[in-house]
């Protein structure tokens, strides 16, 4: 359970109030010491738990090596114009670096080919961009990611039976890749049935509904396969509303997901530690601005996390360490 | 009636003073702020981002002025965006070369555009139903067509276009400075301005010069969707691809930008250069927290914050 | 008549304008019941009625604003069909309406050639300069000293009223209709505007002149028809008939000026108003009511009457002075107005006055609800008790009490603005010119449901442009000028003449 | 021609609404087996009461001639609000208190700023949209709160005598708002004030403290709604109100109401919610792309505006 260290709701009016008064007094890593570099890190939104991982990670693997962060975050979840504006605002200001999150892989390409025109160096992370000239790329192969921890529950449920897929926003390039991941481990098992394959756009309460609604359509459900685990959840709770059982498994190793696979009621978390995407993202930004040699792509490796090796993941945000460089991106 | 009839010089410029709406406060503070605590906010490069990343929303807002002096609205227009900025896509993937892509779009636009206005006219819906069924058509439709996917691959004439610079000016101020140009010419100095005036303020007294006021009321969001398309030109530019769902909420910026500018849904009163102002407002609130580095979610509030303290002043100033 | 020199004499020659047997139903009036009207060119014809008599309606008719249900036109002989504005336009007739058609926030040169601007070089382009040059001659000719760029919003009535007449006039119309085009001028500006009419006559114009002043029929006039209840009463000669003749045909049979009987004492004061001053303008007011009186006020246009019911009811705002009911003062605000016993008629009811999409039922109910339900708990037998009773009472035309208000007639719907005081158990009424826009009928009604308020103990102000029923309707009236009040004339002075000398300016 | 007794029917043309239900189950039974199962059907009524729970307080706005933008943020605040200290009292009363209250205050706000200070509807709760949502993201800072005692989860998700809980919530706030719009004078004030502002403003109606209830209980009903969805999803997250305003505000129009004021009632907005929900219902038992989506909604959408517009013209036709 994540520890709400807040200070209350009494101070969240307050500062709904005080919002003016405060509004310029974002102006800390200017005053920062000299030589200390600063990574401008770019996410999607601000809604999904995944970024704030994310944005976590960075922030302690610049840290680490002593230098500073500045978060951007598009007003309106995945704005593609919005983070195109932000890119040129960063531009004018001028970090050392850039840790990039696409918000989408296609339409961001002229952000990241601005950024490279201005000269400054952008670590991609999570999903790839498209185009544009990066130092390094440090995500995973989100395939495998999807096939893995389907096949995982595929073969609970002993190679048989009757499986739904949720996807996320239909045609981005994420729900693209978990979806034919899912796909492909489907394939793998002749006598597993595809039901149905329907978009929950990556939310809780649209997975929630259309597993509502599939649940009427199909009276046999075994497996839920989602594309993300505020999907599982909702398709957990619909299953459970139902009172009709089945297998679970999301993708992202959220501490949600992580309390649920420890409840019993999701089976597993395909997890490409977003920690560590931010962790490394910021570290080989400032080792390539201190010409420190960084590889061209650092892949994390995949875990499927179940009710057997979720310890690792299972501490709360703020007392994760970034493991050291050399553990992913070795030589 | 002892009014002072003859209004001088000096007194017409009082007069404009007295009629600027609040945001023109707001943003002259907002500037002078920016630019003392923003670092290089003041340099041209940042100034020319602000106007790049205005003059899109400037491109929907201008004819969204003269739909809210007619006392409509049109909420479809960030729908038909997207869809239109799809169909450019998809014609310059094709092959067509760039005039006949952005003649699709532009068709696109008017497609919807004229929708909008028979419906509300000649149908007789309200503007707010006609507009959110014809956004949900428009929307529907570019997801439908894409599958919700982004349309790449559109060469290398519209990205260069939107790439180039004449006197150090990018392209999409130059559109967007048009564009404004060409509205200005258009509200203040033909009968089809006078026309929109008169349908918020008037419409009777319209009716009753002869002119078709249907014909004139239609043609007035018929526009507003032969921007929309256009606007997908810069958007498509912008992004380097067709997305479908890129300018989702847009029309909802457009529509603050212009109430903030001082545009009322009554009696035909407001006008362009307000809306530039709101526009601006918005895009140098942004842009400056960006430059300063603030939190994104106090500039989410600061967004807020700008929109009800600019109707503020005005309500304020409108009561003493 | 240079034009037609060589036809036969003018009364036997082509008329300019030839209406025949129009007629017109609207929900629940008969407007225009088989009305001719002949106007030859160069003629000034005066069109003379009461309200509701139907000469807006006429004037509607010919310039396309209202299809007649029948009827036919001819202008120079020639048959024609006037099916829009814009055929009116394109056959010549140009009206200035009562009801002003300028845009608020267009400048009074783009007002005067609104539909036709004069173009430039670009197609669809206006040619600004042009336009405010000949805007600029147009009111010069009308002595007006007004920059043409400002917009009409800015204007006062009188100058608006201007306004729209260079709008007639620079349509080089062969029709020109006017409505009441004095009604808000000062003598000087009347005197400038007759001598522009003149000349409008000696270029051969047909002038159609509809107005309420019968003084006018005899001063510019040269033939006048009398309109009454929707049909053709009489058309004349202004040189052969008189002021007593017109009223007579104007009313009906009986010369029935409405008469009070006066004579009751007063009750106690009611309404006491002491130095009030409002943001709307009007300021230095001083007046009371008492029980059982009817106290009018009057004034021209513009003179701040409206203003004055407004500011002592509380719908603008006030910044001084006082406004005492039943001896309490009352802290402003329509709600409080009305909770003490404070009824507004306003004048223009389908604005103000009603919810024109709300059924009767619940337009009658709206302020009474207080009141039959002090527990605010709505119960729908006690409602329609109350209602019907309301309906019965006024004698209401409606079908039933859920027909929508918009489909009443104008007579009809202000019963309905009256009845919603009643069932509030109001004891103060304001009057807000009862009587506009409804029938004779109608209007003998609201004057015989005044009377009863009155002599039941309640008091009323009434607010009327309309002298006459100003001075066979009230005990005292108060009279205005630039939004104050100028003098008080009681049941013995009270003549029209004395209200307007005092309402005139005498420079 | 005239109705007897009917004058304060104040709904539109809900005989062809409910036609249009009847049409929709017919195709939806017809089209597939899924659809006319008691599970299926409970399920229907289960999302059509959550969507008419947040378009209740929104219809009496519209009534009014008002508008709220700012009921999907409002939803999202209470809900995280209600969360947080439901997680760190462990009262789920305290913790519902808190969200109700978090939607009435953020109402209150948007009816002072409305009537007090006098600035249009659409922009207020729009600037006030953007204001809670910076509030929300700062407070929660990208995170989710979630796992809830059964009990308060069954205010959500669980059945009482096989009926959906938050159908009673639909049911009982539709009989209270039923009551409150029909059997009180405020009601009929409020209806009086979107037929014409100042006309009821003349007659003695305060205009201000009718709106600030109006606006109050549309704040409220999002903070109630707040709390359900957070029941009924187990979680509570920065932007999970956004995807419901503009389905809310479809709910409405198809229901009936009319944006100009005056016209409206919650039954009608119900009816919307029922349309809304059995059309998405269906395409997502039938397996329609998704995708389709929001051009099925607009063309409802309009296709309720159009009836209402026509059913206006023939009654001032037949008059």
């Amino acid at each position: 359970m994540i520890d709400f260290k807040r200070k209350g709701l009494a101070v969240a009016i307050l500062a709904t109030v005080g919002m003016a008064g405060c509004a310029g007094g974002g102006d800390e890593s200017d005053a920062a010491g000299e030589g200390r570099e600063t990574i401008a890190v770019f996410t999607k939104n601000q809604t999904n738990p995944f970024f704030e991982v994310v944005r976590t990670g960075a922030a302690r693997g610049a840290a680490d090596m002593g230098a500073d962060v500045v978060q951007y975050i598009p007003t309106r979840p995945d704005n593609i114009p919005e983070q195109m504006s932000q890119i040129e605002d960063v531009v004018v200001r001028r970090p050392d670096a850039i840790v990039f999150t696409p918000v989408d892989t296609q339409a961001m390409v002229p952000g990241v080919e601005q950024v490279n025109a201005a000269g400054i160096p952008v670590v991609n992370i999570t999903d790839p961009v498209l185009g544009g000239d990066i130092v390094s790329f440090v995500g995973c192969d989100e395939v495998t990611l999807a096939r893995d921890t389907g096949r995982y529950v595929l073969e609970r449920l002993g190679g048989a039976g009757n499986v739904v897929i949720l996807e996320g926003v239909g045609g981005s390039v994420n729900s693209n890749n978990r979806v034919s991941g899912f796909m492909a481990a489907v394939e793998e098992f002749p006598d597993v049935t595809l039901l149905a394959s329907q978009p929950g756009n990556f939310q809780r309460l649209q997975a929630l509904q259309v597993m509502e609604n599939l649940l009427q359509t199909y009276p046999e459900i075994d497996a839920v396969l989602a594309a993300n685990d505020s999907m599982a959840m909702g398709a957990i709770e619909a299953l459970e509303a139902a009172n009709r059982p089945a297998l679970v498994v999301g993708l992202n190793g959220t501490q949600e997901a992580i309390d649920a696979i420890k409840a019993g009621t999701l089976l597993a978390s395909g997890d490409c530690d977003g920690f560590n995407h931010g962790c490394l993202g910021a570290m080989a930004a400032v080792r390539h601005v201190r010409n420190l040699p960084v590889p061209d792509e650092i892949l994390i490796p995949i875990t499927v996390v179940d009710e057997t090796n979720y310890q690792p993941l299972d501490i709360p945000l703020e007392e994760r360490m970034c493991p050291a460089w050399e553990t992913f991106a070795g030589e | 009636m002892s009014r002072a009839a003859v209004l001088e010089g000096g007194a017409r410029w009082r007069a404009a003073a007295s009629r600027a709406p609040g945001v023109a406060y707001l943003l002259a503070a907002l500037l002078v702020f920016f630019a003392l605590f923003g670092p290089r906010f003041a340099s041209a490069p940042n100034l020319l981002n602000i106007g790049i990343q205005s003059s899109i929303l400037l491109l929907l807002a201008l004819p969204m002025t003269l739909i809210i002096m007619a006392e409509g609205l049109d909420l479809s227009m960030g729908a038909v965006l997207g869809l239109a900025g799809i169909v450019l896509a998809s014609a310059l993937v094709a092959g067509y070369g760039l005039p006949a892509a952005l003649g699709a779009a532009l068709a696109v636009g008017l497609v919807f555009g004229v929708a909008n206005g028979l419906l509300v006219t000649r149908v007789g819906l309200p503007p707010f139903a006609a507009t959110l069924g014809t956004l949900g058509a428009a929307q529907g439709g570019a997801l439908v067509a894409t599958g919700g996917q982004s349309v790449v691959g559109i060469g290398p004439s519209l990205p260069a276009l939107y790439a180039s610079s004449w006197l150090g000016i990018p392209f999409s101020i130059w559109v967007a400075v048009a564009a404004y140009g060409a509205f200005h010419v258009l509200l203040y100095h033909t009968r089809f301005g006078a026309c929109v005036f008169a349908i918020g303020g008037n419409r009777d007294a319209l009716a009753l010069a002869g002119v078709r006021v249907h014909a004139y009321h239609a043609a007035i969001y018929a526009l507003g969707g032969l921007m929309a398309g256009f606007a997908a030109l810069l958007l498509t530019g912008r992004m380097n691809a067709g997305h479908p769902t890129a300018a989702i909420g847009m029309e909802f910026d457009a529509i603050a930008a212009v109430i903030v500018g001082g545009t009322r849904f009554e009696r035909g009163y407001g006008g362009l250069p307000g809306t530039v102002l709101g526009v601006l407002a918005v895009g140098v609130l942004k842009n400056g927290l960006n430059v300063l580095a603030v939190p994104s979610s106090l500039q989410v509030a600061s967004i807020g914050l700008l929109l009800i303290a600019a109707l503020l002043v005005d309500s304020i100033r409108g009561r003493s | 008549m240079e034009r037609a020199p060589i036809q036969e004499p003018p009364a036997r020659a082509v008329p300019r304008v030839e209406m025949r047997g129009i007629s017109k139903r609207f929900p629940g009036v008969r407007a225009l019941d088989d009305v001719s009207l002949t106007v030859h060119a160069g003629e000034v014809h005066m069109l003379v009625g009461q309200n509701g008599a139907g000469k807006s309606t006429l004037i509607k008719v010919l310039c396309g604003a209202v299809h007649p249900d029948s009827g036919e036109f001819r202008i120079d002989g020639r048959p024609v069909r006037i099916e829009s504005a814009a055929d009116a336009r394109r056959l010549g007739v140009a009206v200035i309406f009562q009801e002003f058609s300028l845009v608020p926030h267009l400048d009074i040169a783009q007002n005067i050639f609104l539909g036709r601007e004069p173009g430039s070089r670009f197609p669809g382009v206006v040619d600004r300069r042009r336009m405010h040059a000949q805007a600029r001659a147009l009111l010069d000719a009308l002595g007006m000293d007004l920059d043409t760029r400002l917009p009409a919003a800015e204007l006062g009535v009188a100058q608006q009223q201007m306004v729209e007449i260079a709008k007639a006039l620079s349509q080089n119309a062969r029709i020109l209709v006017m409505d009441e085009p004095t009604a808000a001028l000062s003598d000087h500006e009347i005197d400038r505007l007759f001598a522009r009419i003149r000349k409008l006559k000696q270029d051969g114009i047909a002038v159609i002149y509809i107005s309420h002043r019968l003084r006018e029929v005899f001063t510019i006039g040269d033939r006048v028809t009398v309109l009454r209840d929707g049909r053709h009463a009489a058309t004349l000669e202004s040189a052969r008939t008189d002021m007593a003749g017109l009223v007579r045909l104007m009313v009906g049979r009986e010369v029935r000026t409405h008469r009070r009987r006066f004579g009751e004492s007063a009750g106690d004061i009611v309404l006491e108003v002491r130095d009030l001053e409002a943001e709307n303008g009007v300021h230095g007011i001083g007046l009371h009511v008492r029980a059982g009186e009817i106290v009018g006020v009057a004034g021209l246009v513009g003179s701040g009457r409206t203003e004055l019911a407004r500011a002592i009811f509380g719908a603008d705002r006030v910044l001084g002075g006082e406004v005492r009911l039943g001896g309490q003062r009352l802290p402003g605000g329509p709600a409080e107005a009305v909770a003490r016993g404070m009824g507004l008629v306003p004048e223009d009811r389908k604005e103000s006055g009603l919810a024109l999409t709300r059924s009767v039922g619940d337009n009658l109910l709206v302020a009474a609800l207080p009141r039959i339900f002090p527990n605010r708990w709505y119960r729908f037998g006690t409602a329609a008790r109350i209602v019907a009773d309301l309906i019965a009472r006024l004698q209401v035309a409606t079908p039933s009490p859920g027909r929508l208000a918009k489909f009443l007639s104008g007579g009809n719907q202000q019963k309905v603005v009256v009845g919603k005081w009643l069932g509030a158990g109001v004891h103060f009424y304001v009057f807000d010119e009862p009587t506009r826009g409804i029938d004779v009928a109608a209007k003998a009604e609201m004057f015989g449901l005044m009377e009863t308020l009155v002599g039941d103990g309640a008091a009323v102000l009434m607010i009327s442009s309309e002298l006459p029923e100003v001075v066979a309707l009230c005990d005292r009236a108060y009279v205005m000028r630039d939004r104050t009040i100028v003098g008080e004339l009681d049941r013995r002075d009270l003549t029209e003449e004395n209200i307007l000398k005092l309402a005139m300016h005498h420079e | 021609m005239t109705a007897p007794a009917a004058w304060p029917l104040r709904m539109p043309s809900i005989g062809y609404r409910l036609l249009g239900v009847a049409a929709l189950c017919l195709a939806l039974a017809l089209a597939t087996d899924a659809f006319l199962t008691l599970p299926n059907l409970l399920n229907v009524m289960r999302q059509a009461s959550l969507t008419f729970l947040i378009a209740s307080g929104l219809t009496l706005v519209i009534v009014t001639a008002g508008l709220d933008l700012s009921i999907g943020a409002n939803l999202g605040l209470s809900a995280c609000f209600a969360a947080a200290v439901i997680q760190a009292s462990g009262s789920v009363l305290l913790g519902a208190a808190v969200g109700l209250a978090s939607g009435i205050v953020i109402g209150v706000m948007n009816g002072v700023m409305v009537t007090w200070l006098g600035l249009p509807p659409f922009i207020a709760t729009f600037g006030m949209l953007w204001m809670v949502y910076g509030v929300n993201y700062w407070y929660m800072a990208g995170t989710t709160i979630y796992d809830f005692p059964q009990g308060f989860r069954n205010l959500g998700s669980g059945d009482a005598l096989g009926v959906p809980v938050p159908v009673y919530l639909m049911a009982a706030s539709m009989l209270v708002g039923g009551l409150f719009t029909r059997y009180t004078t405020w009601g009929h004030d409020i209806y009086a004030i979107g037929a014409n502002r100042e006309a009821a403003r003349l007659s003695g109606i305060p205009i201000r403290s009718r709106l600030m209830l109006v606006y109050t209980l549309s704040g409220a009903m999002a903070g109630l709604s707040g709390i359900v969805y957070l029941a009924r999803l187990n979680s509570a997250e920065a932007g999970m109100g956004d995807p419901l305003l503009l389905p809310a505000i479809a709910a409405v129009l198809i229901g009936g109401t009319s944006l100009f004021g005056g016209i409206g009632t919650l039954s009608g907005t119900f009816v919307g919610a029922l349309i809304l929900t059995l059309t998405l219902n269906g395409m997502n038992l039938l397996t329609i792309d998704t995708n389709w989506q929001p051009l099925v909604m607009g063309v409802i959408v309009l296709l309720a505006a159009w009836l209402d517009a026509s059913t206006r013209r023939r009654a001032e036709a037949r008059a």
